[in-house]
């Protein structure tokens, strides 16, 4: 099932969701092993943080919710993992984020410098800029900061990571696109929620509210999918609540190009991967068609035709 | 999965204090366990932190916790009635042999894990207990199986390193012509366990070791807990010797809460702050 | 458990979610028999409609998809329902929807004169006068359609509802109570979601997208209640993924007075009002302890005690 | 609940055409199911509706449906092979009695939820059968239970209504002193179910009627399909005599798509436009 993507070769359309296990370069290595297409870090940061206190990851049975923090050693304080990635035998997906443009501009600047095949910008980040607002919900902010990222990381292909807390995630998406974003990734947790403990009268998390992902989230990924791939040209990572070849077939179906899994891993896994890989083979196998053939299926023969061109 | 996913909240049934920093807290609550899993143990407004399963009963459990740092100085100094919040049981535990050629090989609160293991096992295994002095020694009366003693000051057993005690007990066995052990369970600092596992190796002996890292899902997500290719949380926090050998950092590295990797005694260090 | 809301007086603190069941007054009457202190009708529109066509409505485990598309007979063509509604013995909420401001006006004028107890304005609708932009999202919208209602309706009490896609729903809160609203009930369906039949390669819904409600909302309802509570000094009807006395509890203690359920009717039955309620007094009771005590309990209590004045 | 939610997408295995205006589709999927419960109908892109499940095996099942409108026609029109999707059962089904001494009475395409009940019952019922004529009537090669028919134009068995046939088998039983009809099962237009109602109460016999409404879930959550204060996709689609008499919309008004109630003539009017 090899096949290309933004000019590299993935094994297959999986994908490791930033922030899943991507801790070090062994445990990337495990999952690219276990049928991963393609690894993607635990986002770095502008500088150092440990994170919030737990609790911080609980799984609420159709989905989990989190709110660890961006806990990360900085960019500037991972020479021994940047040393140890070069030597890598797998493509891998650095992801980033910052608190300003100019952050973003220089985790991303040193970052590239380190050769990642794809660099991952997260943007559902408070922007510190603006108050607090997340960049990712406002066209002009996701603009500026694709476009400033983009200047920086020479011809290493650039995927915006996008949250489903935005009003129209379709044009955010056409925002980076224009911006020169090389792909979109979708979706980030999306709420946040919050869940307490009634005992303590307590929210759980620490931090008291917290992103949701797993199942429980996948209506709406595919639907921001579905919607992005209406919008843009650029090819789409499809994440969100996939745990099955069956989701992955869904999300490929609403425009997905490659099929990102995070949660799953709690509830089938590290071998999620080579599962769903399995799936999702027999089922194409079963209905005698391809991964090209079923991309953005859901939109009807002809919106898939006229797609390039309806830009 | 019938692992506790959303905190249950158990009021402290009751509490043993243990010497100068020990104590257990017990709770009426039935949970499914095998020997060497652990809970994720919240204190509201506070933290959440994995402590290991040390009494099992059908009707309840207990922890026991090693005052250390601020959560585990809370928690010891918490009273019966008061709420405390629990996910769990994870981990893989123990894999447990039925003979009585095992040793099992406790440094510090590692017994925790160990005590209903060595509970489930033979009663004429060999069972070795290293503590800093006579005070700090764990469940002095609970065991049916005999102890054998050792602490760093001499104030109780032999002086010296559980090591010792072990390497003894494998020659005197070969010298005898008995049979050789089949498995060395142990847990106490990693720099202790990566020890036995030496001498473990050295002599062809198996060994399982359970290990200890920071961790926050504790159900194989997160990565906080990852140890070279192993996710401690949930392929751990027992392992066995062929899962030893390949991990490059067992008793090297460790990760930060923030995910960077630094040396053991840094991350001990920095811990106990 | 009876309690006082807004100068009316309920059997108990739940309330039948706008949307569900609520089609004629008999049916009305047998969710209040079986244990609901406040019936809700469905949201009634400024002209005929028929909704969108099947599937419409579908269940998916923990939780489901609508796109009903506010099918409603019109305000005006409801006369024998209104005849038959004079003469009810439970309290009634009616709830209200238009596609611009003066729509809502005409609808809640009209309303207001067959004395409903509450009317309920269903802001998730799009705004014709601001090119599809859902009423709920946007602070001067809320605020403007909050205060023409207000206008019209005399003194019978408002509720506004609002919709979990706003960027920031304490923000729409606020705007809603600064325009005379004297509730506020959160939350409307979240998403919107999709769900893609992959063997038809075609949405599910006959409309594509819709809603998401039930269980796996419940921490994005109960995180908007939460913030709802700090924000204003007007009661919050909570509403979204309830099912359970203990999930009563916790809407109470993120800042609800009152528990609206809807689609818990298709998990537990009708009889889910009664079983609530039993529950929730059962916990109360065990606990000894109140629903005026535990409200807005995940605050803390200074939190709660300085509420009033910290507007 | 083993009903399925998110429709499953079947192949038609089999259609067979029965006279100038039904069909019955076959699939081949194991469905659990009660005589009397319904599926929702999805043809993609074009509408989903309910259809009573009028066959039933272990292994497949199947619906008849009569070209109406747009849907229906469609449907009748559907190949071997094309895909269908299905949600379902639900409803609540006929309550089952095992007796000799019933009646089941089904006007027109209302044979389709009535035909695997008289399957499931004895076969020496009293079995009865209304249509239009003689070509409207389904299945003639199906039962081993005899039946009585009668058409509107008198183009096989008794030229009138099926009432007549009712009442006339309720008096003979009286004459002769033969024990009573213990239940009346029917299905057919809303005004024929509730004549044979009035016949029933008038001879005090319970009876069980099997409602049509508009739907939209299918699980008694959106109200579209209410009668009174009655659910029909929940409480019903059968519903027996001591509801009923309570159902003041019984055979007077039904709720179009938009909620509007309408006199039933309306509502089947406005439908079959
Ligand atoms: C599987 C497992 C089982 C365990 N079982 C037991 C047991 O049975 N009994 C027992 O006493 N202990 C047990 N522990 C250790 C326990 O979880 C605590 O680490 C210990 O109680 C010390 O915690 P503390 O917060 O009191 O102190 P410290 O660890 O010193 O904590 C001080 C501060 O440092 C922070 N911190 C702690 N660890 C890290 C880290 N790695 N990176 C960054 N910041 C950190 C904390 O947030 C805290 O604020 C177990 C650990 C694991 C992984
Ligand atoms: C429980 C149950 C079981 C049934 N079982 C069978 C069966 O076994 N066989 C069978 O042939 N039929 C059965 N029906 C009837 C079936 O669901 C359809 O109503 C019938 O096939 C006619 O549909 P149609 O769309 O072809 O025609 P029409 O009903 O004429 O539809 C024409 C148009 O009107 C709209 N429409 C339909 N009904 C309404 C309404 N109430 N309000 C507003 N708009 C409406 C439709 O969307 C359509 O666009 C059953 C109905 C129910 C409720
Ligand atoms: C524990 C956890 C940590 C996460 N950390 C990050 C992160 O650091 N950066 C990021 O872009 N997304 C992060 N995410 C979001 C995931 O990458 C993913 O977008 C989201 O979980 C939806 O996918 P899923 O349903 O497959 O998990 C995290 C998710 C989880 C559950
Ligand atoms: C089938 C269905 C129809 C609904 N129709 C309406 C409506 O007409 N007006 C409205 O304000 N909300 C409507 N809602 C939203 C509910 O009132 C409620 O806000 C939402 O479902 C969350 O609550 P729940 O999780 O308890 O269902 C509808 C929900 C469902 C499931
Ligand atoms: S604690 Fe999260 S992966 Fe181990
Ligand atoms: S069809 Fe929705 S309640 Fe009956």
């Amino acid at each position: 099932m090899t096949l290309h993507f933004l000019g590299k070769t993935l094994k297959n359309p999986l994908v490791l969701a930033s922030g899943v296990l991507g801790n070090n370069k062994q445990i990337l290595e495990r999952v690219h092993e276990n049928g991963c297409g393609l690894v993607t870090m635990k986002s770095i940061g502008p500088a150092p943080r440990d994170g919030h206190k737990n609790p911080t990851v609980i799984d609420l049975g159709c989905g989990m919710i989190n709110a660890v923090g961006l806990p990360t050693p900085g960019y500037a304080h991972m020479e021994e993992e940047w040393q140890a990635l070069e030597t890598r035998t797998f493509p891998l997906n650095a992801s980033i984020y910052g608190g300003s443009v100019a952050e973003y501009q220089t985790v991303a600047k040193f970052v590239a410098a380190k050769h990642p095949d794809f660099i991952e910008i997260n943007i559902s980040c408070p922007n510190s800029e603006q108050h607090g607002m997340i960049f990712g919900v406002s066209e002009q902010s996701a603009f500026d900061v694709v476009s400033a990222v983009k200047q920086v990381i020479g011809d290493i292909p650039l995927i915006a990571k996008l949250t489903p807390q935005a009003p129209d995630i379709a044009k955010i998406a056409k925002a980076c696109e224009a911006a020169g974003s090389d792909a979109i990734c979708a979706i980030n947790t999306a709420g946040p929620g919050m869940v307490i403990d009634i005992e303590s009268k307590m929210p759980i998390l620490a931090f008291k509210k917290g992103g949701l992902s797993g199942p429980m989230i996948r209506p709406i990924a595919v639907r921001c999918v579905y919607d992005i791939f209406q919008a843009v040209s650029i090819p789409i990572i499809g994440l969100g609540g996939v745990t099955t070849g069956k989701d992955a077939v869904e999300m490929i179906m609403a425009g997905a190009h490659l099929v990102g899994i995070g949660s799953g891993v709690r509830y089938r896994g590290i071998e999620i991967f080579k599962k769903v890989n399995q799936e999702l083979n027999a089922w194409l196998c079963a209905h005698d068609t391809t991964l090209e053939q079923i991309r953005g299926a859901a939109h009807g023969r002809d919106a898939v035709k006229n797609k390039g061109q309806a830009q | 999965m019938n692992a506790i996913q959303t905190p249950v909240m158990l009021r402290v049934a009751q509490k043993k204090i243990h010497g100068p920093s020990f104590a257990s807290l017990y709770f009426d609550h039935s949970l499914e366990f095998k020997p060497g899993q652990f809970v994720m143990v919240w204190i509201p407004g506070l933290d959440e932190k994995p402590y290991t399963i040390s009494h099992h009963s059908k009707t309840g459990f207990a922890i026991t916790i090693e005052a250390k740092g601020i959560f585990s100085k809370k928690a010891v100094a918490l009273e019966e009635g008061d709420l405390v919040g629990f996910r769990g049981p994870f981990g893989n535990g123990f894999n447990i042999l039925s003979s009585p050629d095992i040793a099992v090989v406790a440094g510090g609160c590692g017994m925790a894990p160990l005590a209903p293991l060595v509970e489930a096992l033979d009663k004429r295994i060999v069972f070795i207990h290293g503590a800093r002095s006579k005070d700090f020694i764990l469940y002095p009366e609970r065991f049916d199986t005999p102890r054998q003693i050792c602490t760093d000051d001499g104030s109780q057993g032999h002086k010296g390193f559980v090591t010792d005690l072990l390497e003894r007990e494998i020659i005197t066995r070969k010298k005898a012509g008995t049979p050789p052990l089949k498995m060395v369970y142990t847990c106490g600092p990693e720099i202790m366990m990566y020890k036995i596992f030496l001498v473990c190796e050295s002599f062809d002996i198996p060994c399982q070791v359970s290990l200890e890292r920071y961790m926050r899902c504790g159900f194989g997500v997160c990565g906080a807990c990852v140890c070279g290719r192993q996710v401690v949380c949930k392929d751990g926090p027992v392992f066995d010797s062929k899962h030893l050998r390949t991990m490059e950092d067992f008793n090297k590295t460790a990760l930060l809460k923030s995910g960077k990797p630094v040396q053991l005694d840094q991350y001990f260090s920095w811990r106990c702050q």
